[in-house]
């Protein structure tokens, strides 16, 4: 066997199977009970500081952000984050909520680099761990899958490697080099969904991006949905449930939870909304007066959303690409 | 008809693409690029989007690599994961990359400036970018061209060129006849030289000398006999670009 | 009222199911036991079928494990690899297995009579019994109690049980706590010493006796001071069975 | 590191993943092209002498009926098989094309053991290595992801991982042992799906199976379904594409191909034809007249279904179950 080599840095958790056994087995359980409660409930009873903690998807795209504000509200200090996000993440750190990142992209794609994680980074208010977009999934979906690792070869031969926490092992059948992905379990994951029942069962449409991966490697897992329908109709379409009930420990009615981000088939993302934070983000002045204005400054998703304006949100849906 | 830098970069890249291939897209000018292949030679071109769409039109343009115009009237819109593994399996010819800065041997950073737990310039990470340089077939990288860019070692590898040079993908466990295939710059075309693995000039964009290329690059780029002169964008691209592709100027 | 063999191991392997947890069903004598539980102690035991189906009502009996009757009104179609992997992960409480052959350890036999290469007698193999033996808290087997089925030596070990005796099961990998929990048979139910991990009688059937126990055990059946009596199919257990759960009488 | 363990059984296809790769990139493109044919014609285009193949669902559920029919009729002598299935292996074991399974179960679940198993085993006419259904499924997916293994628990410490072809491993990070399950490539991969565009996009309804793992570990892969539909219908509901058109070779249209399983929301199975046969095949020269009458005998799917009648499929089609 050639030398392991192995990434610098230390992993956020442990990907121990037994250990993540051991505690799914004492602390969840599959009765099916109304999860419903709102956003404040559901980030003050299941994030402790110290938590690692997981968004999905990206890019303004199906992003918890009803729910993100409500962790910036509730005033955390120490979390750290799995970095695969845009301006839910950005919130989290802009709001001081955040010391460690395992990072796989920080930025606004066409509309460029994101200053907030620049602060945060040359600063050395975060630290930060170095991954891939596909290593970061395929880490949730070895916690998933209740094994340690997963193999792959991506990262092989970078400095992405070498800052990652990340091993190198040789295949045992063809002797291969391959880099061993540590399994990342994550203590509270947090998905948006288009539709769930109260139990957490949950449908999405269009791409599901990492929601299966992110679900099922959660110790904690918090839904927010735009709708809440009947049982009835979950259990019509059972090959439509990509989350069920038993991964879900709260359900959060959060209609335009995504917004300023897009739900396919719901509503188009809000541009000038998004360009604006961007200008605005680039001091860090700017950076906190949004917040003030629309992260802390209303107390819930549904004051939130009274500064939105219904208008706004209907000019949203309206225009929204159909199938 | 006059043309922009960028309009230039798009139609460069667009002609990278061959037609019947499948090709990783990222936001920005790569899927500008992908839009007017599509509509020029390469009807057939299946543009793939990280986050799970899989051969949608183009038709709108889509503001991010999970955005729903990625998947509009698209043929599947699958997960993160199946793409990557599709392109792990070896089903995906090519991935359009970019980064700040790129070596002679197409390693690219993306990542930082500087030292990486202290850095003077924190950019945004790998995101894809790594997975796809591992594992398409064919790597092209746009990028803007100046010695600052194009420089003997990049700060950080985020995402593997060929490395050292010949051989050391393979020894690093990477997939043989993998690697960079071109950089389209809005100075010139490069691409690799088959047994140095080391970068080389192609062709010039319109009105860019040898010499200009030469200047701004930070390493030594191999300048064979015969150097192309790239063909400027053609009316017709222009007027894809403008009226069809990108009528609100997003990106144009 | 009267009752058949199989209807009194159908009774019995359902009151081993514990409401509010989550079962891996096999066909046959699980899917009347599992559909018998939740119309009497556990409304809320949650049916599991390997190949997808989660939390089926049972209304209609399914025909194996694939059935489109194992997810009808189910919370949940997944797939196979998802529902091991649930289990993989420590989400999964009890699982039934069967066999052709056990030791006192509960090593199951459900591939060969004989030696493997050349066998006297092949049998379906393992399907998912090794992994729900591997995967799951707690096993409970359902078997037919001769000597020749309870033996001292497997042929073939499908299924771990507790291999070969304490911390056999931690030092081949497999994770602590986890185990063969019961055996439902024709005659008794049996579980296992918490020190010896070895098979010990709990409570014999309706009818039989202790000797008749040892008598059709091949090893050495541990038999504490005192031995329950399982009690018969009551009414109300039948009449579900007969009218409600199997009217056709596919399985009774 | 402890002692590494082996399985005694030989891998049929090599796990390694640069083979594959380059396989699929010389034979195997994104081109769109009409893939419609008939199962006679997909059968001799795809399968050799030689091959490794492997069938979708099981149990009489969602099985290729009408494709392992036809290779049957075109007298293939030399198979492999990966065994995870009944009548639809059951045939080829029957029909002599199989010399070597990879097995994982062969049975009747409720009604009992496979006597065409038990034959064909006992008088070694064909050799079998030992697997999980688990295992099976992850080495699919372990080829499906590109990789060359997968960890797991499964098989650890029984005759199961004796008699397969896997080997120990210990993690990296946790030292734990695990199983490493070689990838499973297979030449030809046969799957029925409910509807299907002429490219090949593929709709199931209900339980997927392993059916995203198998399309995407076949060398060549071979779709039937019940129904061909419009392409634009595909597009439409991009969300609903489990297998995409690129990993398909050849698109059978078989309208009742699962018969006699069952397809789920289209038609139950019948159960009498099922018992009936399971009866037939206690003796070797019932298996065979069986063979004859149903398989052989027709000498297409069009045949086939002539002689189950309209009246039958008509009974089976109104008997299946709801939403």
């Amino acid at each position: 066997m050639g030398e392991q080599e192995s990434g610098l840095n230390k992993l956020l958790l442990s990907p121990d199977a037994n250990d993540i056994r051991e505690w799914l087995h004492k602390n969840k359980s599959m009765v099916l009970k109304d999860k419903v409660m709102s956003e404040s409930e559901a980030i003050r009873t299941f994030i402790r500081e110290g938590c690692y903690i997981a968004t999905e998807l990206y890019g303004s795209v199906r992003a918890p952000m009803s729910l993100c504000r409500e962790v910036v509200r509730q005033g955390f200090k120490d979390l750290s984050l799995a970095g695969q996000g845009v301006m839910e993440t950005e919130h989290l750190i802009s709001g001081k909520c955040v010391k460690r990142i395992e990072l796989t992209y920080q930025g606004w794609e066409v509309y460029g680099i994101s200053n907030i994680l620049r602060r945060a980074a040359e600063s050395g208010e975060v630290t930060i761990s170095e991954w891939s977009n596909a290593s970061l999934a395929w880490r949730l979906k070895a916690a998933a899958m209740g094994i340690p690792f997963i193999p792959t070869r991506s990262m092989l031969g970078t400095d992405t490697f070498k800052y990652s926490g990340a091993k190198t092992i040789e295949c045992p059948f063809t002797g291969q080099k391959l880099v061993a992905l540590p399994a990342s379990p994550v203590d509270v994951g947090i998905i948006h969904v288009h539709r769930a029942d109260l139990y957490g069962n949950c449908q999405i449409d269009g791409i599901t991006g990492f929601a299966w991966e992110l679900a099922r490697a959660s110790k904690r897992l918090i839904i927010s949905c735009e709708e809440i329908i009947p049982t009835d109709e979950i259990r019509k379409y059972p090959d439509r449930t990509i989350i069920p009930w038993f991964l879900v420990d709260a359900v959060v009615h959060a209609p335009f939870g995504s917004y300023p981000g897009e739900m396919c088939y719901y509503y188009e993302r809000d541009k000038q909304h998004i360009k604006d934070y961007i200008d605005q983000t680039e001091t860090e002045e700017g950076a906190q007066a949004y917040l003030q204005k629309w992260v802390t400054g209303p107390k819930s998703h549904a004051e939130f959303l009274e500064l939105v304006g219904a208008e706004k949100m209907d000019e949203l849906r309206k225009a929204v690409l159909g199938r | 008809m006059e043309y922009k830098s960028n309009e230039l970069l798009i139609c460069i890249a667009s002609r990278q693409m061959e037609d019947g291939t499948s090709a990783f897209i990222g936001t920005g000018i790569p899927m500008l690029a992908a839009a007017l292949a599509k509509r020029m030679h390469a009807p057939n071109l299946i543009p793939l989007f990280e986050f799970g769409g899989v051969g949608g039109t183009l038709e709108v343009l889509p503001l991010g690599v999970g955005d729903s115009k990625t998947f509009y009237k698209a043929w599947a819109a699958l997960v993160i994961c199946d793409l990557m593994e599709t392109a792990q399996r070896g089903m995906v010819d090519y991935g359009f990359l970019g980064g700040a800065q790129i070596d002679m041997y197409g390693n690219l950073n993306s990542t930082v400036i500087g030292p990486q737990p202290k850095p003077k310039v924190r950019l945004p990470g790998s995101g894809g970018a790594n997975d796809i340089g591992s594992s398409c077939w064919k790597t092209i990288a746009v990028m803007q061209h100046t010695a600052r860019r194009f420089m003997p070692k990049v700060d950080f590898v985020t995402t593997a060129g060929y490395l050292t040079g010949p051989g050391a993908r393979e020894a690093a466990g990477l997939a043989p006849n993998s690697g960079p295939y071109r950089v389209v710059s809005n100075l010139a075309l490069m691409g690799y030289d088959e047994e140095t693995k080391r970068m080389k000039l192609l062709a010039t964009n319109p009105g860019v000398t040898v010499q200009q290329v030469v200047e701004n690059t930070g390493f030594e780029l191999i300048i064979p006999d015969k150097v192309g002169i790239n063909e400027p964008p053609s009316d017709k691209e222009l007027t894809l670009l403008r009226n069809e592709i990108d009528p609100g100027r997003l990106y144009i």
